[in-house]
């Protein structure tokens, strides 16, 4: 490089030398774009480009988009589905909150164990999860009959925009569950030291140092919340919500026989809704640092709770796992009910409907944990690049990978679908259309449920100090290896977080799958569940799939959260550290 | 300096008891059956090696350790069940824990803040502890924008500016340089006394552990090892640890010979006479040995006579540094003795400019003790 | 020599495609059928967007309207079935499609299904007729599947309109409409939903009430007097890779031993074939006997086809989007009539009239549906006068607006009765 | 000390050239035309105010920041293209960046790993190099385990493990106690000189960049003041900011006034006669001002005669420090004088035990300052 030429003004920072990238991060940003191309814009484009063709014509027009925004309905339902949205952060939040704090601020025993029930609302098996939450909410479900058997009253859990806020809140909410929790637990615990130190104590001492130090893991839990709320239709179908975004655009996509551009404007509108969410919630956060490690600091140590204290937050945790795992217990009584029909409880039980699945189910388990864990996993390695690309990079138009990654959430299942068989089944793998093979259905699943892990990992490396990297590198790590010893290392618990997410849910995604799925050989459980619920005979048997899809994810959760914690433990002040008296989250 | 204090009326001084305090970190005995009582309004330090837990004594005070056996009492009343927050004891920590997501201004409101003070007066305050210690200017920036050393002067910042009835100062200024490492030792000396505040202060520091604090305790390995005063300590350790520590110090090995009142310690480099008050009363410890200050030596030609009241060792120079205000010599003497820090040399301190001339390594000197600086310690 | 493949996109359940392929495996060795289940729109979808490499033999489900989306498109084969025995019509639709592409293999009725001790607890008499569900005592309890969801819930709707006509058909579904709950988006959400008691009442193929009752649930299903009957069909997919598995199978279930499979508990469709009612059990419904079943009113095809879309469309913006409006309107004329009825007033009722009349308006002549102005902008044709945005908001602001008026009208009525 | 490098050929040393560098952040210019040359082998320091920029010039030679301006040159190769891994220059940080999640002994085994070396040699180097920083033992511990200093350490084990031609050393030794930080020191500098490594000390231990360095930068806001050996600058600063930032100095305002080839000094406390080297050539610099440090003067009785070769000025006490080796006298003379530090006094330091008696605040002394230490200075 010459040295400028010295008549730049000295006050005006000359930025000329500031290396852009390294060709390894153009390298890994090129592939990231080929996959996110290949696996997502790309099918999703020739899909989702109906939008902008007059109908009949097929000539370019954007004349759709006017109509979106002059039609009552639609408008009413942008409108339904920000609110609902909104109103569903608040509500996770609350639910999320204290199972966060108390499992990892707080030597509570059990914690992993809660973490894990607390995550398996996320895991809701289509079909027979609206039936099991109908059954408990619902307006003749369990807590509405007795109710009104003893009271006379009736709580509309399950009616309207407030049914819609309340059922997702409690499926959702383990995103900033995880996520959240994830970001506590990597808190210096300095940091809080320093300010009760200086007087605070509580919840001033949450609100101030604590909450905003995880900001990154709440904001990515709570804009994951937000945008699926959005994007989400199985719920206000469910509750015979219609006029909201999502539901619009499902309803009008998959009705036969009507080539209706609408549905995929309003995908459209979805996407950019979504990212623009996802967006604004990063400009939040600009400028802003959370990496808490500075000068060795004082670890990860946990803080003891009083007797007293443990009484109270056993009482929260019950409290909430009660409500929030209501659906799971009704699923599972489903799965053992011979008839449960217009009553608090089913009128016998069973194990026949097990017996039943049991045959099938080995061939869907083991494809599940198959598709799912695959997916997960090249969710965490693309996450993890994508965050570290815009968060540690100067490549310049980093964001839009980041975007486009996010995108996913808001595409439906169905335009995935079709878009992968109209991009992929021309293509031909020894002799059979690519779409037919089950490694599309991964893919699909991989992209479908990316975004959550990118959240999880992008949160997590927002938390790690950059000088931690800088001296590997000094130490002639390279940049692969610095991140392979370092990076990765620290963020694991992100990156377990955004695992766990894309893992557990991708386990029941139906949408997608339902398109791509070739045989019953290829089948994930979520397929096999399908089959059954389409008859009033296959209610139990389908429940019964459902259980084995929870119990399997949950073991996972389960045996992950264990890494999670043996993991904390060791970076923690040591086993037998100090205790502190007294202090609430 | 600006007053921080302008509306706040000065509260009695607290004093700080710590009873017979053990603690261990697991299965790691940190504190020792420490017993200190720090009077009120006193300006206290803890000097000793790296690890011997200085810190975990500060944190035991501040509330964020709990001690296994013994307690701590602050303006006599047991803090045991006390949570931090309550204690009105600040404390600037050793690896600052400045907070990432405020800017500096931010980090330092906190405390008053939390006080809930009026905006008008935290503004000032703010203001004024920020010029204390030098980082007008910078109030918006962010911890990570700032130098190692602008980082630790706002965590100072940041504990004194609530003005706390005990201070704790873990290293405050390890990281700045001797002139402003001056200055704001002197600002937070009158602001400790114009307040009655009570503080300690954890120090590597010797020269700043005996210019601001009343009194030092001497720790090792968690155990401490005399409290006085710091020329009372500089002057009259208690054993060769304190000695060694508290500066640099000459140890020779070999014993004590007693001719009826008289005593003398006899070295492989010769027998040295010592006066009255070298000796600690009744015997001499078990593996006594004969320390002094390297200046409280001056050398000689050896043809030269030994001035009076001064008893003569001879040796070779074997280096020479400059440390600044004084030059420092290593002088190789009989194979016996044990320099304290040269291996085997004994270390002579001159004040730059007055040594004679030609004292270049291999030169033979006399080395002549000033004999009333003499002590026989053990260990 | 492994026996070769035969492939079917379906959108039956488990319950059906199990048995029929036992039976079809073992009535033709040297097949096995490989089910694919999706539902239908996700069905029509895959074979429109794999035509280019076709790898499915057959198209297996109920909607009609899905079979004439493929067969528009070109998707599906010509063939000629070997079965001898079944009639051209069952009830008054056509069981094959004239042109040859696809076939009806079965029927079923629509009716009534409820759920008794829904019905006990909240007091309502077992309904009847379809009239029975538009009277106030049925209010909110009633569901149904969306026409434009569910191809054989159009093809009831369709029939009540052209059975009483463009304007009184649609007056009486609005009327039903007034005392939905829900409208769902699916066929099989309507008998779930009244298997666990999420509503009491619902509008639903005879086979899924059947079947409820097998396994197990309290609740009862009744043919109205006046039902239409609904073929479910088959069809062989253009360029099927196995076309002789595919005949294989559409002749085996038109056979005797294909249409004796629908007797079965579990499936209880009504066979095509006069001939295996004989089988039957002895309460089983028989369309080709019962004229209640079908064959009381008329269905035209042609008139059908034309404004299917349109249908649709209307129903979802004046019913299914407007559901709450409705059922606000419907309320009040319920209370106004409960009023009059204590305590009679002429100008009451006059107002209650006039609401009705507001429920019941069409933005839209008979005509005008079926005119290609308006279908033309639902499919895209050239001749559309308006896109299909502007008809759908320009109706939904139509019965947003006549249901407040009624409604304000029916609030006055009650006030006057007071 | 265990040898480090018992299998490594020493490799010929390094020299580091930074040639007109200028760096900004953002709108704050850090680094202003910085322009050294440090030769192979050499011991060099960095000393300089808090946040004057020392950090950001070692990050700009590992290369962890772009200069904006000019360039750095390792061994006589421009590196702004070379990653920092490609550069062997081994960096303390000054925050220790220590990783949390491994233990002290993969801390410092990390780098060995990077270059990998065998498993007996790495176990055998850790240990050395622990042993070295006087952290046997300790080796199974995460860093939240450990006190300031002995993290401190490992960051400092760490890298003089990999001996990196260039070792750069962001004050290593702040949180370690005299003792220590002395040993270490000197074990550094005998790695240094056996390995033949390029080493750049930041510090703000003046006595500690005096003892181990073999030249000096000052720096001040970003640009070097003054270049040379630790002696040179003490005793030839070249403006008034290197004078007052080595050492305490005493810092008289007045005007030069000429007689011939004679020249004096003249304050408002008495004039003082200046030595030949004592002005600059030419003309005295605008604002000049007459400087000298605390120990080059010694205290006398008022009626006592000055010594040969001392200007004498008259003042009272005005308090006494002490200090360890020596005792500061801050001694208040004419209003028009202004103490570098004390605000109005002059500070006399004398060694401990050697002050005449009597010498409490409030009496009335005379300070002989010896002429040849004298320094006529400006900004
Ligand atoms: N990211 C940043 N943005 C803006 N200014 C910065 C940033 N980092 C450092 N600075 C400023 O640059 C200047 C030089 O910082 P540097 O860390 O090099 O100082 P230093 O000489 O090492 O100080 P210290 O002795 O306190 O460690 C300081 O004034 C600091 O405030
Ligand atoms: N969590 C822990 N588990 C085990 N030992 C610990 C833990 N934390 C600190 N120690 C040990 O306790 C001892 C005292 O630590 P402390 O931090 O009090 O030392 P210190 O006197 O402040 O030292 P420094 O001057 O280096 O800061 C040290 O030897 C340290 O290794
Ligand atoms: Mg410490
Ligand atoms: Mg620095």
């Amino acid at each position: 490089m010459t040295p400028l030429a010295p008549t730049i003004s000295a006050e005006a920072a000359p930025r000329a030398r500031a290396a852009l990238a390294t060709p390894g991060q153009w390298a890994v940003a090129a592939a990231i774009v080929a996959f996110l191309a290949v696996a997502l814009v790309i099918p999703v484009g020739t899909v989702v480009w109906v939008a902008f063709t007059e109908k009949g014509t097929g000539t370019f027009t954007l004349v759709n988009f006017y109509d979106f925004a002059r039609t009552d309905l639609l408008v009413r339902s942008t409108w339904n589905s920000i609110i609902a949205a909104a109103m569903t952060v608040a509500l996770a939040t609350v639910l999320a909150l204290p199972l966060a704090v108390i499992t990892t601020r707080f030597d509570f025993r059990g914690a992993a164990l809660v973490q894990t029930l607390g995550f398996l609302p996320l895991i809701m098996p289509p079909f027979v999860g609206a039936v099991a939450m109908q059954l408990v909410f619902g307006r003749s479900g369990t807590i509405n009959l007795l109710l009104g058997d003893w009271f006379d009253i009736e709580i509309p859990f399950m009616e309207g925009l407030n049914g819609v806020v309340f059922v997702e809140g409690v499926h959702y909410f383990p995103f900033i569950l995880l996520n959240l929790s994830t970001a506590l637990r990597t808190i210096d615990r300095s940091m809080e030291e320093a300010a009760q130190n200086l007087g605070s104590s509580g919840l001033r001492l949450f609100r101030r140092i604590v909450f905003p130090l995880a900001m990154p893991g709440y904001i990515a839990g709570a804009s994951l919340v937000f945008v699926k709320v959005f994007d989400d239709l199985a719920t206000p179908l469910l509750l015979n919500v219609k006029d909201m975004l999502a539901p619009q655009a499902y309803l009008r996509i998959t009705s036969i026989g009507i080539a209706d551009p609408m549905g995929y404007v309003i995908s459209v509108v979805l996407v950019l809704l979504s990212v623009s969410a996802i967006a604004l919630s990063m400009l939040a956060m600009r400028g802003r640092d959370y990496a808490t490690v500075q000068r060795g600091g004082g670890g990860l140590e946990k803080r003891r709770l009083r007797p007293f204290e443990h009484v109270v937050a056993w009482g929260v945790v019950v409290l909430i796992l009660v409500i929030v795992l209501a659906p799971h217990a009704a699923l599972l009584m489903l799965s053992l009910a011979t008839v449960w029909s217009y009553s608090p409880l089913p009128d016998g039980f069973t194990l026949a409907h097990y017996a039943r699945v049991f045959g099938d189910s080995s061939v869907y388990i083991t494809n599940t944990l198959l598709y799912a864990s695959l997916a997960g996993i090249i969710d965490v390695v693309l996450g993890a690049a994508i965050a570290y690309l815009v968060l540690r990079t100067k490549l310049p138009g980093r964001q839009w990978l980041d975007w486009i990654a996010m995108a996913a959430v808001a595409v439906p299942g169905v335009v995935i679908g079709i878009g992968y068989l109209r991009t992929f089944y021309g293509i031909d793998v020894g002799g059979v259309p690519l779409a037919t093979l089950w490694i599309v259905i991964v893919l699909a699943l991989a992209v479908r449920r990316l975004p959550y892990a990118l959240r999880a990992c992008y949160a997590a490396l927002q938390q790690v100090s950059v000088s931690l990297e800088e001296a590997a590198e000094n130490l002639g790590a390279t940049k692969a290896r610095t991140i392979r010893r370092i990076v990765v290392p620290l963020i694991s618990g992100g990156m377990l977080a955004g695992f766990i997410s894309s893992f557990a849910t991708a386990s029941v995604e139906l949408a997608a799958t339902l398109m791509l799925v070739q045989s019953n050989s290829d089948a994930p459980l979520a397929y096999g569940l399908y089959v059954f619920m389409q008859s009033p005979a296959g209610r139990g048997p389908g429940a019964a799939l459902g259980v084995i899809a929870v119990v399997l994810v949950a073991v996972c959760t389960f045996l992950s959260h264990l890494v999670v914690e043996r993991q904390h433990r060791r970076q923690s002040r040591g086993a037998a550290g100090p205790a502190i008296p007294g202090a609430t989250g | 300096m600006t007053a921080l204090a302008v509306d706040t009326l000065a509260t009695p001084s607290v004093d700080i008891a710590i009873e017979h305090v053990d603690l261990w970190y697991g299965s790691n005995h940190v504190l020792r059956d420490v017993d200190l009582r720090i009077e009120p309004g006193e300006f206290f330090a803890f000097l000793g090696p790296s690890g011997c837990g200085k810190t975990t004594l500060l944190r035991l005070i501040a509330g964020f350790n709990q001690a296994d056996r013994g307690r701590v009492l602050i303006a006599g009343r047991d803090v045991s069940g006390l949570p931090p927050w309550k204690r009105d004891v600040g404390m600037v920590f050793q690896s600052y824990a400045l907070w990432p997501h405020m800017t500096v201004e931010q980090n330092v409101a906190f405390g008053l803040e939390e006080r809930r003070l009026p905006r008008q007066e935290i503004r000032k305050r703010v203001a004024a502890a920020l010029d204390l210690v030098g980082l007008g200017g910078l109030e918006k920036r962010r911890p990570a924008q700032l130098s190692g050393g602008q980082q630790q002067r706002v965590a100072l910042a940041r504990t004194i500016v609530v003005e706390p009835k005990v201070l704790l100062l873990d290293e405050p200024l390890s990281n700045l340089d001797a002139k402003l490492r001056g200055e704001v030792r002197r600002e937070l000396r009158e602001l400790q006394q114009r307040l009655g505040l009570t503080a300690i202060f954890v120090t590597h520091d010797q020269e700043e552990a005996n210019t601001i604090c009343d009194r030092i305790a001497v720790m090792k390995d968690g155990a401490v090892q005399q409290v006085g005063a710091p020329t009372a300590l500089y002057d009259a350790p208690r054993n060769l640890f304190v000695a060694g520590f508290l500066g640099t110090t000459n140890i020779l090995d070999g014993r004590v010979v007693r001719d009826g009142a008289a005593a003398a310690f006899e070295t492989a480099a010769g027998t040295i006479p010592l006066p009255a008050g070298a000796l600690p009363s009744g015997e001499p410890p078990p593996g006594a040995k004969l320390v002094f200050r390297p200046h409280h030596a001056i050398l000689s030609r050896p043809d030269a006579p030994p001035a009076e009241g001064r008893a003569r060792i001879s040796g070779t120079i074997r280096f020479k540094e400059f440390l600044g205000a004084t030059e420092r010599y290593g002088i190789a003497v009989g194979a016996s003795m044990t320099g304290a820090i040269e291996g085997a040399a004994i270390l002579v301190d001159l004040t730059h400019g007055t040594a004679p001339a030609g004292l270049a390594p291999g030169t033979a000197v006399a080395i002549d003790i000033a004999t009333d600086r003499l002590h026989v310690l053990g260990e | 020599q492994a026996p070769a493949r035969v492939t079917v996109v379906t959108s039956f359940s488990k319950d059906v495609t199990d048995p029929v392929k036992k039976a079809f495996e073992q009535a033709t060795p040297g097949f096995t059928l490989e089910v694919q289940n999706r539902n239908t729109n996700a069905g029509v979808k895959y074979i429109e967007e794999t035509r280019a490499k076709n790898q499915v033999d057959l198209f297996w489900a109920s909607a009609p309207d899905a079979f004439e989306v493929l067969k528009g498109k070109g998707l599906l084969a010509k063939h000629q079935p070997k079965a001898t025995g079944i009639p051209d019509k069952i009830g008054a639709f056509p069981i094959n499609d004239p042109e040859g592409f696809y076939f009806g293999f079965a029927a079923s009725g629509y009716g009534i299904m409820w759920n008794t001790r829904y019905a006990r607890a909240n007091k309502l008499p077992d309904p009847k007729e379809w009239s029975d569900l538009a009277k106030p005592i049925y209010f909110d309890h009633v569901a149904i599947a969306a026409p434009s969801r569910s191809g054989t819930t159009h093809l009831t709707i369709e029939t009540v309109l052209q059975g009483e006509g463009w304007d009184q058909g649609w007056r009486t579904v609005k009327e039903m409409a007034g005392n939905f709950r829900q409208v769902t988006e699916r066929s099989f959400g309507v008998p779930e939903g009244v298997n666990s008691g999420q509503f009491g009442v619902g509008i639903v193929i005879d086979f899924f009430g059947f079947s409820a009752q097998a396994a197990g649930f309290p609740v009862k299903f009744v043919y109205p007097s006046v039902t239409t009957i609904v073929p479910a069909n088959v069809a062989i997919v253009a360029n099927a890779p196995n076309r002789a598995g595919a005949e294989a199978f559409i002749d085996f279930l038109l056979s005797d031993k294909g249409q004796e499979v629908l007797l079965e508990p579990t499936i209880r469709r009504l066979p095509v074939n006069p001939a295996t009612y004989a089988k039957a059990p002895a309460d089983y419904p028989n369309p080709f006997k019962d004229p209640s079943l079908g064959s009381r009113v008329k269905f035209d095809p042609d008139v059908s086809e034309k404004r299917t879309a349109v249908v649709d469309a209307l129903f979802d913006q004046l019913i299914t989007f407007q559901l709450d409006n409705l059922k606000a309107a419907t309320k009040a004329i319920h209370e106004a009539e409960a009023a009059l009825a204590k305590k009679d007033n002429a100008q009451g009722r006059a107002l209650v009239k006039q609401a009705r009349d507001l429920v019941a308006a069409m933005p839209v002549t008979a005509a005008e549906a079926a005119s290609p102005e308006i279908g033309g902008a639902f499919t895209g044709a050239k001749e559309k006068g308006a896109r299909q945005a502007e008809l759908e908001n320009r109706w939904a602001g139509f019965a947003r607006d006549n249901y407040a008026s009624a409604k304000a009208k029916a609030d006055e009525a009650t006030r006057l009765a007071k």
